[in-house]
């Protein structure tokens, strides 16, 4: 009798999970890099309150912004949550998972970025622009790599639609792979780029010459900035779940055994947590690349994917 | 209820007929303008419908006009592949004549609009009539008339220098490419039978003609290259970037839009219905030609900062990623892998169709732009949104689409693409094993960059401050126009949203093609879900995640409406530096500097900043000047060594012509001698 | 008078006009050149007669005749007449140099003999071997247009060469049918006035008869 | 009889006008000469296709399929080109550079020539033939000069020249002819009748022949204009009056090919080999290439026009070499279609540059804009001649460059690499001139532009659709031609 309406059940809980995990990560981040840099944490929950706080604030719109700007946020927010609830975090089976497989999924996140992009072209400061085109810079390079990657994951898993790569890596054919490890160290390359982490972006920080992220959103204020805020909050979640669900995703339920779930539950967090360490460990080990060296860097990305998918038409 | 074939004939009929009253209607220029619009509009709603339905019966119409040569008539034949192609003329046409209708009225008090309209229009009659040729004479008359009178559109405006430049251009290109089909014909009407009795050149002997392999591949590679230098396959792509800009914009939609498209039909009909003996690397290389088209294509539009010099490249971007597909379709049908050759082909024809309509659309807003602003440069440009209501979320559509966005068509194609390269199993031949995951990276780079690209040029015209001329106001354009647009744009929208219906409508061309279908397969799970293959392989549900980002989108501005906060306007932020200026915004060019710094090696760049000293200051200067050319390094490698050479050659054969009589008898004494001595 | 002594005096004939032709090559004086080439249409008008005597076809006759009056009179007076009223009598050409045009010459007569020989293989008329005379007359003829410099040397050589077709026509064929002479001698006729027409212009307009005058329409560079 | 009346008429007319042609009717009467003249062929046309082939006059002359098609477009183009000459003289009159005694000697000049072809079309004599094409020639020798310049000389002289050289040579051959035929046929005319020669081909001697033919490809290939026996033709067509330099290349390289295929006919009779037609092909090509190449680098229009008369005389040398029924009709229409193109694009040139008062092609611009019909005349007129469809001329070469393609495969490149080079060159050149601002000192004349837009009428319905009576001819003719 709950048969029918497990499939709901378990996309409600996908969803919440997401819009409620994704602050906590970067709680978690934070939180953790404080204690490495030896300072007090403000919390796991601070991300939680800045977004309430956010919300209740006025908003603030520059004279010549037009409705690109106060679009933007509702479109990113949007796409954003729609990928959450397309990525299979504890359930292989989740009903949604088959509406776009990876390669929309990985276009989803190009509407949020190509609209976040002309917002900070709207308005016409200087910084703006550089955002906008650093922004681009780097997507550019990054989308084709992380489509790569996933690439030689659906080939090893003969499938593009999420939920069936899962389960097939789970169950079917796992041994170690050249071409999936290439994939992966690829996917990790790209995943700090994609989410604006160091050493490519500093998410803390607003100085003109190192901001790209930041710069685009720079007129954003109340809501519209809780928005932003909240959908690359979930961008960070969503790629670290991705990555957990293509390459380790052990102790996900399978498909059709809602009992699983529970211990999903349990892994995902371990997973994230560690996730979230090890993150913390690169950020305070490295320092930020200069701009140009960027382009480098996911270049070669962009060549390890590559050379994952060769590798899978050559060597097996 | 008339068949297929005779709405297709009634159409070319009333253009034919369209340009021969308009001739002579040259006096009553602005009733001309409508009268011209609307017939043409009604006629391509004919071929539309035509093509629509031949390509659903999937049936075949043959028809010989009896004219040309007595023993050569014209063979007409209307096929599923023709009728795809005539579907495309038609859609994009019926657009294109409902915007010419506005756009025309801005040349009227300028200049005379007559020879635009009856090239126009017989423009429109030589594409079809390439499509329904069925005999190489009547096929390459079509050809050259399809050709020349574009040729005649695209120096329309013939004072500027550079029209006539990029015409020449055009013309040439297409002339040897021309030339080049016709080579490729006339090999294989030799082979076919009944030469000697005019009967060889109907592509029905040619199918049927025996040759030896080698004279197959010759045969192929000659028509590839010669529709290739249609399609602006890089390299031979360098008219492209000049016509373009230099037509005016209804006609660079058509052009960009259909008459690529020509081409690529060619391709198709030789490759895959004419030419026997097709050998395997024949898919290799039109697949290699598509990811250089692609990629550099993209990358060099990335550089312009001409609106539509930018569009054109991104034309043969989008003609390479075309090519990409057609390239796997032909691999694939070779190793006789059918329904993978029929995605691949779908993808190739969806594309074609999604290109047509977003490069029409954003070629008529560019025409829009020209039109409030008479200016092409994006450096003069920004801000419009605030202006043209109407045509900046047009436009954005265009953009969407274009850069491959869902819920918009060009997403979709780009995915059948995607998902053809995935499907690959491992082929015969090493070769073809490496091209197909390199194929599949330089698509996505395309793909990626191609976001880049049309960021770059919504951003820099629409969005921000205006960077022209101080006090120029743009007004938004006229009504036919924008429903010219609107219209555009809705298709954008519904081919994007609608995948699985396009897919069932188009899968009798595969059909007849490559023996295969995907239209069982691509709906199996009923039309909400595209499943290309199987839904376990993969699966995309169009219309769901539109509806899911729509309703997401609402919720949460329910949400807010229900609690809301006061928004107020206030001067940006501009770091408590005063002054902060139109002129310090972001222009296109530094826009697009990093991709110059990454992908410098592709473009021949000059670059040069100069300082003008203030007189009495050695400091301070009066102001920097900056310079940037960026050109095709394809000129500098292919085209000035040809001509150079040419000229080189010609003149010393000049130098025969001496001027001393007593010399010219000698050539005749030598002639003689020689003849007598060895003959 | 039996044919082989017709054929031995159309030989020495031949000889003749192949010495003319040669003279014609290397004769500086333009009165010199006239009388050269009168000579020349002399032995061509008698050799034309003696065949037409020894093979009896009488309009050989006439075509001898029309060579006569046009040939030995009315060409060369009209060149003497032009000549004279255009005061180009003292014009004597420096040539480019004699020993190389007569080599070339007389590579010019053996290779028309060797072209010729199969040809005489086939004939059984009494002059057949007079052919290869003939094609060399014609040769030198064109030779001579190649090296001279002046108009009238030219028109000169132009006429000798017509000498060499005549002889051929006559000691290959017995001469062509009548029409076909008469429409020749025609042609020659307005040949001669046209270029007597011309030199007035070239003379007026150039006031010299040199051709390096007239070099001007060329491929500039 | 209408053969007689045919080449009466003209004769006559030349006569007249010998006599009146200075007076203000002279050019009426010099269009009713021709225009009885076409009507004439045409009713001559009308009676050959009916019954065949005819000889008259005891032999003298012989008509066929071949021959009476080309001097139906004879007397058509010396018809349209009388009708243009009207008001074209007339504006040079005005202007001074021609002169009282010059018109009458135009006017009589121009029916000689017409005559003079006719004759040659029509003779079945190979002697008179060659008298006809000398008479040609001599002709138009002085038209050339009519303008007294010194360029006008210089070129006048140099056609006189080279083509009496040619002409004799020719004359060479057709002695050697003679010389193998009066074996067959003995003494007297008989023996020069060409279609006694071509009925028993078989029995003459192939060496002479193959002699001969060398002989009279050299002498007819310098009137047909062949590279390197051309020099002549850039020069006679740029200097001479438009008229004429419209029937030299419309007309006069016609009959000299004519000439030489009917010629060619015979030798290959005799020698049951193509050597003749590869020599041709040989030619053909060399006189593509050169030609076109040199068409990139003129100044003067006639003179590039000129060019471009010889690239496709070469054309159609090559494809009559290259033989078989395809290619032999495609040389056929071929020399039909670019009589009838290059005569109006020389109409239209001529008056473009009357509007300048220049030939120099950088000095005539935007004639769209001071008058549409030369300007568009003259653009339709270069994009019929670079064969482009729907004109004629695409046709023909489609025909000849497919028939290439089977038969000759490794030759076919280089044709068309000619005709790319040539399309370039005509392009290039002609675009300035017809389109953008009119240069200041252009003036607007009356033209008739009657003849251009016949002319480009033809061209563009020959293009779409052949009538059937012309095909039943080429096809005829080719039979004649095996």
């Amino acid at each position: 009798m709950t048969g029918q309406y497990y499939p709901i059940l378990l996309e409600a809980l996908q969803v919440i999970i997401v819009l409620l995990g994704a602050p906590l990560l970067v709680g978690w981040v934070r939180m953790v890099k404080c204690w490495t840099q030896g300072r007090r944490s403000a919390g796991l929950l601070q991300p939680l309150r800045d977004i309430s706080k956010f919300l209740v604030k006025d908003t603030v719109l520059a004279h010549n912004a037009s409705w690109i700007f106060t679009a933007t946020p509702y479109v990113v927010f949007g796409a954003t949550l729609v990928a959450g609830a397309i990525i299979p975090v504890v359930s292989a089976d989740l009903p949604l998972a088959a509406t776009a497989d990876i390669i929309a999924l990985v276009a989803i996140f190009a509407v949020a970025r190509f609209f976040t992009a002309l917002a900070g072209l709207d308005v016409g400061t200087a910084f703006g622009g550089m955002g906008t085109s650093r922004e681009m810079m780097v997507s550019s390079l990054a989308e084709p790599a992380v489509l790569m990657s996933v690439f030689t994951v659906s080939l090893v898993s003969h499938s593009t639609s999420l939920s069936y790569m899962v389960h097939d890596i789970t169950t079917v054919s796992f041994v170690l792979r050249p071409s999936l490890a290439f994939a992966l160290l690829a996917f990790v390359l790209i995943a700090i780029a994609e989410t604006g982490r160091i050493p490519v972006d500093n998410p803390s920080t607003h100085l003109e010459l190192t901001m790209i992220h930041e710069a685009m959103i720079l007129e954003y204020s109340g809501r519209h900035l809780a928005l932003i805020e909240w959908a690359s909050m979930m961008k960070l979640f969503l790629f670290a779940s991705l990555g957990i669900s293509l390459f380790m995703p052990w102790g996900i339920a399978g498909i059709d055994d809602p009992g699983m779930i529970p211990v999903a539950l349990v892994a995902l967090t371990a997973k994230l947590a560690l996730l979230g360490v090890g993150l913390v460990l690169v950020e305070t080990g490295l320092s930020k690349m200069r701009i140009f060296r960027v382009a480098e860097f996911l270049g070669m990305a962009f060549l390890l994917a590559t050379l994952g998918m060769l590798s899978y038409f050559i060597l097996e | 209820m008339p068949s297929p074939f005779d709405l297709v004939s009634a159409s070319i009929v009333a253009f034919l007929f369209i340009s021969l009253v308009s001739a002579f209607l040259a006096r009553h220029q602005r009733f001309l303008v409508n009268f011209s619009s609307l017939l043409s509009a009604a006629a391509c709603l004919l071929a539309a419908t035509g093509g629509f339905l031949a390509v659903l019966s999937g049936g075949v119409e043959a028809f010989v006009l009896p004219i040309g040569l007595p023993d050569l008539p014209f063979y007409m034949r209307l096929d599923a592949l023709s009728g795809f192609f005539v579907t495309l003329v038609g859609l994009l046409g019926f657009f294109v004549s409902i915007y010419s209708a506005g756009y025309l009225r801005g040349f009227l008090d300028r200049r005379s609009v007559a020879p635009l309209i009856v090239f126009c229009n017989i423009f429109m009659a030589g594409m079809i009539l390439v499509l329904i040729a069925d005999d190489a004479y009547f096929f390459m008359v079509s050809w050259e008339l399809m050709a020349v009178s574009s040729f005649f559109l695209v120096f329309f405006e013939d004072e500027q220098v550079q029209n006539r430049r990029a015409a020449f251009i055009y013309i040439l290109i297409a002339h040897i490419g021309a030339i080049l089909i016709l080579l490729s014909f006339g090999i294989m009407a030799g082979f076919a039978t009944g030469f000697e009795s005019f009967r060889g050149y109907t592509f029905e002997a040619m199918r049927s003609a025996e040759m030896p392999a080698v004279w197959a591949s010759i045969v192929f590679i000659a028509a590839f290259l010669g529709f290739a230098a249609k399609a602006g396959v890089i390299p031979l792509h360098v008219w492209l970037p000049e016509a373009h800009p230099a037509a005016p914009s209804n006609i660079s939609a058509l052009m960009s839009g259909v008459m690529l498209k020509t081409a690529i039909y060619g391709i198709l009909r030789v490759g895959f219905d004419l030419a026997s003996e097709p050998q395997w690397w024949w898919g290799g290389m039109v697949l290699v030609f598509g990811l250089f088209s692609a990629v550099l294509g993209i990358l060099y539009a990335l550089m312009q900062d001409d609106i539509k010099r930018l569009l054109a490249y991104s034309s043969v971007e989008n003609i390479g990623i075309t090519l990409i597909a057609v390239g796997l379709a032909m691999i694939f049908a070779y190793v006789k892998m059918n329904t993978l050759a029929a995605l691949a082909m779908a993808a190739a024809l969806y594309h074609m169709l999604n290109h047509a309509v977003f490069k029409g659309l954003l070629f008529m807003g560019a025409g829009a732009v020209l039109h409030a602003t008479h200016e092409r440069s994006m450096e003069g440009l920004g801000g419009l949104i605030h202006k043209m209501k109407w045509t900046a979320p047009l436009f954005l559509v265009g953009c969407l689409a274009a850069s491959g966005l869902p819920p918009f068509n060009g997403f979709v194609s780009e995915w059948l693409i995607f998902q053809s390269f995935l499907l690959t199993p491992a082929l015969p031949g090493r070769l073809l094993n490496l091209l197909i995951p390199l194929g599949a990276a330089a698509l996505a780079l395309a793909a990626a960059l191609s976001a880049r690209g049309f960021v770059k040029v919504f951003g820099i015209t629409f969005l921000g401050q205006w960077r022209g001329k101080a006090g120029f106001e743009a007004v938004e354009v006229n009504w036919p126009m924008r429903a010219a647009m609107m219209m555009a744009a809705a298709s954008c929208l519904a081919l994007g949203v609608f995948p699985t219906h396009v897919i069932g409508w188009l899968d009798s061309v595969p059909q007849s093609l490559v023996g295969g279908g995907i239209g069982m397969t691509a709906r199996a799970s009923g039309w909400l879900w595209l499943t290309p293959v199987a839904s376990e392989r993969a699966s995309y549900s169009a219309p769901l995640v539109f509806f899911f980002i729509a309703f997401v989108i609402g919720a949460i501005y329910l949400a807010f409406k229900a609690r809301r906060v006061n928004v107020r306007r206030a001067p940006m932020w501009d770091c408590g530096f005063e002054k902060v200026t139109p002129r310090m915004q972001y222009t296109a060019t530094s826009m697009s500097m990093p991709t110059r710094r990454i992908f410098g090696f592709v473009f021949s760049i000059k670059e040069s900043v100069r300082a003008v000293a203030r007189q009495g200051s050695l400091f301070f200067p009066e102001k920097y000047i900056y310079h940037l050319k960026v050109r095709d390094r394809v000129w500098n490698y292919l085209y000035k060594p040809v001509s150079e050479a040419s000229f080189y050659f010609a003149r010393r054969v000049g130098k025969l012509q001496h001027g001393r009589i007593q010399i010219y008898l000698l050539y005749s004494f030598v002639t003689l001698v020689v003849l007598l001595v060895f003959a | 008078m039996d044919v082989n002594f017709a054929a031995q005096i159309n030989g020495i004939l031949a000889a003749l006009i192949l010495l003319t032709s040669f003279g014609l090559l290397v004769q500086k004086r333009v009165y010199g050149l006239l009388h050269i080439f009168a000579w020349q249409g002399l032995f061509l008008s008698i050799s034309t007669a003696v065949v037409g005597y020894s093979t009896g076809l009488h309009h050989l006759y006439i075509s001898a005749l029309l060579t006569l009056a046009l040939k030995v009179f009315a060409l060369p007076y009209i060149l003497y007449v032009l000549i004279h009223k255009l005061h180009i009598h003292k014009e004597v050409e420096d040539m480019v140099n004699v020993p190389t045009t007569m080599l070339i010459g007389i590579a010019l007569v053996i290779f028309s003999y060797d072209l010729m020989s199969p040809v005489r293989e086939l004939s059984s008329l009494v002059t057949r071997s007079t052919l290869a005379v003939a094609l060399s007359t014609v040769m030198l003829g064109l030779l001579m247009m190649i090296t001279r410099k002046k108009a009238i040397t030219q028109i000169v050589g132009f006429l000798s060469l017509e000498n060499g077709l005549f002889f051929a026509a006559t000691s290959a064929t017995y001469g062509m049918p009548l029409v076909v002479e008469l429409g020749v001698a025609l042609d020659i006729l307005i040949a001669a006035f046209i270029f007597g027409i011309f030199f007035f212009q070239i003379r007026t307009t150039f006031d010299s008869l040199d051709l390096k005058e007239m070099e001007k329409l060329k491929e500039e560079e | 009889m209408t053969l007689l009346l045919l080449l009466g008429t003209s004769a006559i007319a030349a006569i007249v006008l010998a006599f009146v042609g200075d007076r203000k009717y002279a050019h009426e009467i010099n269009i009713a000469g021709s225009a009885a003249t076409f009507v004439a062929s045409v009713f001559l046309a009308v009676e050959v296709y009916w019954n065949g082939p005819m000889l008259a006059v005891e032999d003298f002359f012989f008509v066929d399929a071949f021959n009476v098609y080309l001097a139906v477009l004879t007397a058509f183009v010396s018809t349209t080109t009388a009708i243009f000459s009207r008001r074209y003289m007339k504006y040079e009159r005005s202007h001074g550079r021609v002169g009282h005694k010059s018109m009458r000697f135009y006017h009589a000049m121009f029916q000689l020539f017409i005559f003079a072809m006719l004759l040659a079309l029509l003779t079945n004599n190979v002697g008179v033939l060659w008298i006809s094409m000398e008479l040609a020639t001599l002709s138009t020798v002085l038209l050339v000069s009519l303008y007294r310049t010194p360029s006008a000389i210089e070129a006048a002289w140099k056609y006189f020249i080279l083509c009496g050289v040619g002409i004799a040579l020719a004359l060479f051959g057709t002695v050697l002819l003679y010389f193998a035929s009066e074996k067959v046929f003995g003494e007297g005319s008989q023996g020069l009748l060409w279609t006694n020669l071509s009925a028993s081909a078989g029995q003459l001697e192939p060496t002479v022949l193959s002699l001969a033919f060398i002989f009279l490809m050299v002498g007819y290939g310098t009137k047909v204009g062949l590279v390197p026996l051309h020099n002549w033709l850039p020069d006679a067509h740029s200097e001479g009056p438009t008229p004429i330099s419209a029937v030299l290349s419309g007309l006069l390289l016609n009959v000299a090919l004519y000439a030489l295929v009917r010629c060619k006919v015979i030798v290959d009779g005799a020698t049951h080999s193509n050597k003749s037609g590869y020599i041709m092909m040989a030619f053909g090509l060399l006189s593509i290439i050169v030609a076109a190449v040199s068409m990139l680098r003129q100044k003067d229009i006639k003179r590039m026009f000129a060019y471009s008369s010889i690239e496709h005389m070469g054309i159609a040398t090559f494809a009559f070499g290259l033989g078989g029924p395809v290619a032999t009709f495609g040389a056929l229409l071929h020399m039909l279609v670019h009589s009838i193109t290059k005569s109006a694009i020389f109409f239209a040139a001529g008056t473009a540059s009357q509007m300048n008062s220049t030939q120099d092609m950088s000095g005539i611009r935007g004639l769209v804009k001071g008058n549409p019909l030369v300007g568009w005349g003259l653009m339709l007129g270069t994009v019929a001649i670079a064969g482009v469809p729907p004109f004629g001329v695409f046709t023909s070469e489609f025909l000849i460059l497919t028939a290439a393609m089977k038969d000759a495969p490794y030759l076919a490149p280089i044709f068309l690499l000619g005709l790319a080079i040539a399309f370039a060159a005509l392009f290039k050149r002609v675009m300035p001139m017809v389109f953008g601002e009119p240069a200041p000192y252009q003036v607007s004349i009356k033209a008739s532009n009657v003849p251009v837009i016949a002319h480009l009428v033809i061209m563009l319905v020959l293009g779409l659709y052949m009538p059937v009576f012309l095909n039943d001819w080429f096809h005829k003719a080719v039979e004649l031609l095996r």
